[in-house]
């Protein structure tokens, strides 16, 4: 093709500058900041005078921060493989249905995902109220007919919370399954009847498979998405034990937002950082080399 | 080795119709084929053999089994999908044993058939390729070869060679052709392409709207299509169609006069019911340059195609037709001509589209 | 409905390929139970509505009945008259629409450039929008914070919307779309002495506004269900959006489930009748943007790491 | 004309209150000064975002803010000096407040908060259920319910049925603990002696507490769980004779009775279950936040003395939502004097058991959370009681 | 009206060159095809004329102005392309207009043009139409009415049928060429179909493997082509090539012997540079089944086309050839049968791939 060479690079500044100026000064410019704040012993606002690496000894040694992040890993256990498993089983379930009954359910699975966090925060609390609350009458069930905090009874917490997530976001998980589905012609269903392949073995043959990579995607999104898990968690902890039931980017806000030390919020945020890059990096290697085995 | 028998079979999805009470017999051996234009049923007829698409009515047997009710694997036939439907996961050996294994088939057995099969297409060295790995010609291949380890009474094959290029097309249509001459047995092809149907079948059925038109072998339908439609969907270029203004008899046969001429035909005067409503058909190839042809005309366009010549030729009474002249024809367009049909490949049709062939 | 959105010709096939056998026992049951759980699934939402309509005393009488016995709308009422509900709405909403709208404008204008001109820095942008995908936004949070503070933005319309506009899957989906017009019609647009921002504005966006739709609906959905940052961006309940505001500002006494139930439901209502109105919309651009359309391919072709990450998205 | 930018935590029925001498302010002042208001969650959300806000300069003009945390607010810098010019432009004065309370508003002689009242836990009661069981008085005030046995064999005789004997929601124990340590006469914080908790003593009373309050719920004599919101439905509902709540939820009684939609109840203090009479307590003040960054300016300040002053001098109003005005003029009055059930309980304020002066004191503070993460579950079986206050101690101290 | 004039053009991606030195001179109002295997250039070569693709060396001039440095729309061509890429969010009229009012024509102008354009491409019914709601041959005209309102001098058309199913392709082909024949403006068509080539082209330009193997006329291509490659490539079915194991004469013509016989032919013997490494080839019309011939094979395979059989012919040597027989030849695979092949139609080929003719 024959080019303007310079109106083009004209055209690409006038496009590509919005661009460049918001994610220079809201992406590149606070992420530098916040390695170099890493190094400081600074309040929340204002200067601080350089530490070297005091901060990560003390972040890295202190009980808050391990607390943290063995909730963190611990919700991350609760959400991310039940999440998954449960939304594969209603994409299977939801794509053998048709017409305006597959409509109907899929919008069921789906309506509560684009929900804001404080919707489904605020529902859940109330229909686990310990008092009042709808879900006590199964609690009671397990708890020898009495209610039970679900959220008040520290072991009980992140399984809560994780259900509720689970809850919440299975519906985009759900349309990537069955849009996986989706993708496996019908042609190869027929083929494996006339190969005699029963519904379970067309399962462990040909579907399970065949989505494992949609699979792979969604483990994907959902560790880094949890890994960064907060508002569930705050809204539902408010009131409550929070340092015992702290995550990751919580530990970040209380460090910045309650205790004023910028620069050991900034510590934080930093070690957060390198651990959902090299998480997602060793995840997706790790699942990779097992689908293609 | 076994029969296919079709008897009155039907089909409707919801309120449409698709399949009206179609019926054959398929010999054992056979190497038949469905034509037809898209939609006409074709695809849904084999998967009804198969046993893919429910039966509404009718019955279907094979060899001595009534099978319309049996799910598709206790049927003894396989399929060739048009995409393959290859399962894209496992390698060309995985793919091949599969329904082997299924069914429990012991090792050593799927090992000896897979490689027998193999060995057979020419897919030796692909046996631990996945399909994606391979061209098309050689998918098909192993779609072919994954029916044939299961050594089925019948090969069903959906428009198999659709997705190919067209020089790859060609040169499958006879490996095909050749591998049924080799296993011999029966298959049963879907296509709409009469090119194909016409080189490969050793009966074609032709269908259309829901119903068989014509079954017949390559040259029947060629020769002897039983309908207009027949007559007009087999033949490339298509045969050309003049309306009938007035029918005469000469010893018997027919005299039309059509075009802004008359053309003598071999058509029995007595074969006729009617003599209003008639069509005239004559193919191009037995339409040629001739001094003192029955039709006169103005060449409007040449189209040279190596070995032999079409003419587009404007009639006398405005109707445009396409005659054939030798590879070497020297006609440009704006020539005025006269054409001569060949008397024993003339065809008359009438308004319900039924044949009168010259005898 | 969505079923459609997925891939309309392949339902019909799907459809063709299930055998409907002679009353299919498994299947009844199966359908069955996968209604009860999708009604299941509804339920927490059809309660939060019934308890919002449901007189106080009702709410806590422990009857717990599926209907209420009286509509009430009193807790409406109530969150209407002694909350700032109204004010926060028009922050949820002039802060969601400008997100949405500078997101969607600044990205297709870039995604257009990497796609289509050729300009030094082009692979430096690319790869600085794939390590977005990496870094958790929620890690930046302090330096946000003090970076707003210092401009002043805090408790500002500007504030709130800012941090918000970092959205890379809306450019890498633009690219990704733009890569995918064949470059046949932007040829046809040149031989019609059509220039770039012609080409752009006049044939790339609208020969399929569908995708811009779906990445506006997302956009705004996402905008404004936001917590963590106009949580922490509004300290004064002026500039709180919904989603803060019912959390955070407290006003009832006496029975406040109601109240909450009401509030919760005035605050989900806007983006549940947007997924309501734009369904297909909603699904294709989650499809969009977690690349799903190509898993099958990209994983036969084994591609690195990176390119893996690059198809994530709309992390929830 | 002024707006006051006003931020408080106040909800249920001080909310209400306060709501309407906003309102009553307001209307007195159209055309000079006006109270925009805003209730946050109560506790750390409140205080960390007045933290924040005021650090960046986009805090309010005033807040309310707890005589217990004022230490730490001044520690982290969010509280602005009130001069005594201040004060005398609004016609305030020190004298105007106990010394006690005017002492707890400084650090190191500062002024940074004008004390508004004090509050604390009281015992609340239906006195339906306690004249059937014949634990009514004549003057229609309980007897009786001191002695530890005592008051729990009570407690048992109202329980079964759904019904429990007493209504405490879980957050709120640790203040019922702190009441009963101090009931025996512990020391909760002596700098000079090593901290919190100096003697193992001090401990073993701490425990002891813990232990009443989780024989309670051992016995089944109040709910394992139960949310604040849910504890007063308990109560309200007659499900449960006893509420034991601060005396912030009067307004709420009151309120309810009078719309004829509940039993005839009181108020009164905690009955005495060890040696001593003592409740948990504390004040609300109001305090001006520091703001950094924004310029100072003069009018405005004064109208937030003004506001003050006016609030102070009308808390006889304040005084419906249960709690005892701080300042002197009204507390000391007849009208307040008159108030029923706040006469009943007011005693309470004598024998208050307060946070110590430190800076891990107060709500969203260590010690809160302390309070929080040790003791409230102790009482519901998660921790051992004398771990949790061993625990606890260790942490504060650790935070010394 | 202008002629194109390529001088000496060539072109690389990167260190791949794709073209080599192409020559070539078309005239004002010929109609050319560039013919050729997939990925041989053809392409680029157009697209290098229209301006989408830059030149490395060599000039291009379209009547006397030079172009090769000027941007598409500065050259006054305009171009159809393979899948039309008519804009699906305007109506056919504003496809149609898009390029006039980028220039600033006025309106009036436009609608003049495009209603023109309409006419004589019969469109005017579906001017406020989408692309979307158009038949596959209604998409192409509108593809070739954009083309027209701009009044280029030349228009380009790269594979504009292939998109096209088979019936839909040989009318359109038809229409292109009356097309040209009404408004006379130069055209230059990309196909690999050689049929489309032979029939539409006043000159035909084959290309292979970077460079220009044969210009002429459809029938010079067919009858006489420059090289083994041009044989092999035009003509379906392909011409039959079999080695040469001795050249004798007769008459001053070579005597070949092949395929176990000895073909006549008419090739002097005085053009052959050399009697070793020599190809014959003739081909499948040019061979026909006759007692006596002079080739000797046995039928194992038997295609009917109706019009005409084709037999794959197992000569006695080895190799394998196609012939041609009548349409109703009764001919089965298995017989043995002895073909003669048309003198005046043999072609001999050297190593290199030169071509000597019969003259
Ligand atoms: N599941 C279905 N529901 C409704 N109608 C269907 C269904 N499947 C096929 N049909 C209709 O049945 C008719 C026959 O379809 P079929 O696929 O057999 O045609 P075909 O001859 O194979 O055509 P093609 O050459 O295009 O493959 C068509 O009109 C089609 O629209
Ligand atoms: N942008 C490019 N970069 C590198 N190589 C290219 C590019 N475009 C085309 N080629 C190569 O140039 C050669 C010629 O391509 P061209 O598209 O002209 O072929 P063609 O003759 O049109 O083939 P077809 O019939 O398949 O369209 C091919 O080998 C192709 O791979
Ligand atoms: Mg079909
Ligand atoms: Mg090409």
């Amino acid at each position: 093709m024959l080019r303007d060479r310079k109106q083009e690079y004209l055209t690409a500044l006038i496009l590509v500058g919005p661009f460049i100026l918001i994610y220079g000064a809201l992406f590149v410019w606070p992420t530098i900041q916040m390695v170099l704040l890493s190094f400081t012993k600074a309040p929340l606002i204002g200067a601080g005078d350089w530490v070297g690496w005091d901060n990560y000894v003390k972040i890295l040694s202190q009980k808050l921060f391990h607390s943290a992040f063995w909730n963190t890993a611990w919700f991350v256990v609760l959400t991310v493989i039940p999440n998954t498993l449960i939304s594969l089983a209603i994409a299977l379930a939801v794509n053998r249905l048709n017409g305006w009954l597959q409509g109907f359910v899929l919008a069921c699975f789906f309506l509560p995902y684009i929900l804001p966090v404080s919707v489904v925060f605020l529902t859940w609390n109330w229909i686990i109220d310990v008092q009042y609350g709808l879900a006590q009458g199964v609690v009671a069930l397990f708890n020898g007919g009495e209610p039970k905090s679900l959220t008040r009874t520290i072991p009980l917490f992140m399984p809560t919370v994780a259900f509720v997530t689970v809850w919440w976001t299975m519906g985009f998980n759900i349309l990537l399954f069955i849009a996986g589905l989706r993708n496996i012609s019908p042609e190869i269903y027929e083929a494996a009847q006339l190969d005699s392949a029963g519904r379970w073995r067309q399962f462990m043959r040909i579907t399970w498979p065949l989505v494992w990579p949609v699979t792979v995607l969604v483990l994907t999104i959902q560790l880094i998405a949890q890994l960064k898990i907060f508002d569930q968690v705050y809204l539902f902890s408010i009131g409550g034990r929070q340092d015992a039931t702290i995550t990751l980017v919580q530990y970040i806000y209380k460090l910045a937002f309650q205790q004023n030390k910028g620069g050991e919020a900034a510590t934080a945020a930093v070690l957060l950082f390198g651990m959902i890059i090299v998480l997602s990096v060793l995840q997706y290697q790790l699942l990779r080399a097992r689908g293609e085995k | 080795m076994a029969d296919i028998v079709l008897n009155e079979v039907s089909k409707s999805y919801g309120t449409v119709q698709v399949l009206d009470s179609v019926s054959m017999h398929i010999r054992s051996g056979e190497f038949i084929v469905f034509l037809g234009p898209s939609g006409c049923g074709k695809s849904t007829l084999l998967r009804m053999i198969a046993g893919l698409e429910e039966v509404n009515a009718g019955q279907i047997h094979i060899g001595d089994t009534r099978v319309d009710q049996l799910p598709p694997n206790q049927r003894g036939v396989a399929m060739v999908f048009q995409n393959y439907a290859l399962y894209p996961h496992m390698t060309v050996r995985e793919n091949m044993s599969f329904g082997l294994q299924n069914v429990g088939t012991d090792k050593a057995e799927i090992a000896r058939r897979v490689d027998d099969a193999a060995r057979m297409l020419e897919i030796g060295a692909l046996l631990d390729r996945r399909p994606s790995q391979l061209s098309g010609g050689q998918r098909q291949r192993v779609a072919i070869g994954r029916a044939i380890v299961r050594e089925p009474k019948a090969f069903l094959l959906d428009e198999p060679l659709s997705n190919l290029d067209a020089g790859l097309r060609v040169r499958t249509r006879v490996e095909l052709a050749q591998l049924h001459q080799r296993i011999g047995t029966t298959m049963i092809f879907v296509t709409h392409d009469q090119t194909e149907a016409m080189t490969l079948a050793s009966r074609i059925v032709v269908m259309n709207n829901r119903r068989i038109e014509q079954i017949g072998t390559p040259m029947e339908v060629y020769s002897r299509p039983a309908s207009r439609f027949v007559a007009a969907f087999v033949g490339s270029p298509s045969m050309n169609f003049l309306d009938v203004a007035e029918v005469s008899e000469a010893e018997g046969k027919a005299l039309i006069h059509a075009g802004g001429g008359v053309v003598p035909t071999d058509i029995a005067i007595s074969v006729l019911p009617t003599r209003n409503g008639l069509t005239l058909g004559v193919r191009p190839d037995a339409l040629k340059v001739a001094e003192g042809g029955s039709l006169n005309g103005v060449v409007e366009l040449v189209e040279r195609l190596g070995d032999r010549t079409l003419l587009h030729v404007r009639l006398a009474d405005g109707a445009l037709v396409v005659a054939e002249d030798g590879g070497k024809s020297t006609l440009e367009p704006g020539v005025a001509v006269s054409l001569a049909a060949d008397r024993s490949e003339t065809h008359l049709f009438d308004a319900e589209g039924a044949a009168y062939h010259s005898s | 409905m969505s079923a459609e959105a997925l891939s309309g010709s392949q339902a019909a096939v799907a459809e063709r390929s299930r055998r409907d056998r002679p009353l299919d026992l498994v299947g009844i049951v199966l359908t069955a139970i996968t209604l009860l759980v999708a009604l299941a699934s509804f339920f927490p939402i059809y309660w939060a509505i019934i308890t919002s309509v449901k007189p106080d005393g009702e709410v806590i009488s422990g009857s717990n009945s599926l209907w209420p016995g009286r509509f009430v709308f009193d807790s409406y009422i109530h969150i209407w008259n002694n909350t700032n509900i109204a004010i926060w709405y028009v922050n949820s909403m002039v802060t969601s629409l400008v997100i949405t709208v500078l997101v969607i404008v600044s990205s297709a204008g870039c995604a257009y450039a990497l796609s289509q001109l050729d300009f030094p820095g082009r692979r430096l942008i690319y790869v600085l929008i794939l390590a977005c995908f990496m870094v958790p936004m929620q890690a930046l949070i302090v330096n946000h914070f003090v970076l707003m503070a210092q401009f002043k933005l805090l408790n500002t319309w500007a504030g709130i919307i800012l941090p918000q506009l970092i959205v890379p899957v809306v450019i890498i989906v633009y690219k990704q779309f733009f890569d995918s017009v064949p470059k046949e019609f932007r040829e046809a647009a040149m031989m019609d002495s059509a220039g770039h921002f012609k080409i752009l504005f006049r044939i790339y966006l609208p020969m399929n506004w569908g995708v811009t739709a779906a990445l506006g609906i997302i956009t705004f959905i996402g905008a404004w269900n936001a917590f963590l940052w106009p949580f922490l961006a509004a300290t004064g309940e002026a500039t709180m959006t919904v989603p803060v505001g019912i959390t955070q500002v407290k006003d009832a006494y006496g029975i406040v489930y109601g109240k909450l139930m009401a509030s919760a439901v005035v605050a989900g209502l806007p983006v549940a009748i947007v997924y309501l109105i734009f369904q297909r919309r909603v699904t294709q651009a989650i499809m969009l943007s977690a690349g799903v359309k190509g898993v099958t391919r990209r994983h036969l072709d084994t591609p690195s790491w990176f390119d893996r990450l690059t198809m994530r998205a709309t992390a929830p | 004309q002024q707006t006051v930018v006003w931020w408080d935590f106040l909800a249920g029925g001080d909310g209400v209150r306060m709501k309407a001498l906003i309102d009553a302010f307001n209307a007195e002042h159209e055309g000079e000064i006006t109270i925009e208001g805003t209730t946050l969650e109560w506790g750390t959300p409140f205080y960390t975002k007045l933290q924040t806000s005021s650090a960046i300069g986009e805090g309010p003009d005033i807040a309310t803010y707890h005589l217990s945390r004022i230490p730490l607010a001044v520690d982290s810098g969010t509280l602005s000096e009130i001069t005594d010019e201040d004060m005398a432009g609004a016609g305030i004065a020190n004298t105007d407040f106990t010394t006690a309370a005017s002492d707890a508003g400084k650090v190191d002689g500062t002024r940074y908060a004008v004390p508004f009242d004090q509050h604390g836990l009281i015992l609340y009661y239906n006195k339906d259920m306690l004249a059937e069981a014949g634990l009514l008085g004549e003057d229609g005030l309980p007897t009786g319910l001191d002695g530890l046995d005592n008051f729990n064999a009570i407690l048992a005789q109202f329980t079964g049925d759904g019904k429990y004997g007493i209504s405490t929601p879980t957050g709120d124990r640790y203040r019922t603990i702190y009441s009963l340590f101090g009931q025996q006469g512990g020391t909760m914080f002596d700098e000079a002696a090593g901290g919190f908790f100096p003697t193992d003593e001090d401990l073993a009373k701490l425990t002891n507490a813990i232990e009443v309050v989780k024989g309670w719920v051992d016995s089944g004599y109040t709910p394992v769980q139960v949310e604040s919101p849910a504890a007063l439905a308990l109560f309200s509902s007659g499900q449960s004779p006893f509420f034991i709540m601060g005396n912030w939820e009067v307004p709420t009684f009151v309120d309810l009775h009078a719309k004829g939609e509940l039993f005839e109840w009181g108020a009164v203090e905690l009955p005495v279950l060890f040696e001593n009479k003592a409740a948990w307590s504390d004040s609300h003040a109001f305090v001006i936040p520091a703001n950094s960054g924004k310029d100072a300016d003069p009018d405005k300040r004064a109208a937030v003395m003004q506001v003050i002053a006016w609030m102070d001098q009308h808390s006889l109003d304040w005084a419906g939502a249960g709690h005892i005005p701080a300042y002197n003029a009204v507390r000391e009055s007849a009208e307040f004097k008159a108030l029923k059930p706040q006469s009943d309980y007011a005693g309470f304020a004598d024998t208050a058991v307060f946070d110590p002066r430190t800076i891990l004191a107060g709500p969203a503070a260590p010690l809160g959370d302390a309070w929080s993460n040790y003791i409230n579950p102790a009482t519901t079986g998660e921790i051992e009681p004398a771990d949790a206050a061993a625990q606890m101690r260790d942490d504060l101290n650790g935070q010394l």
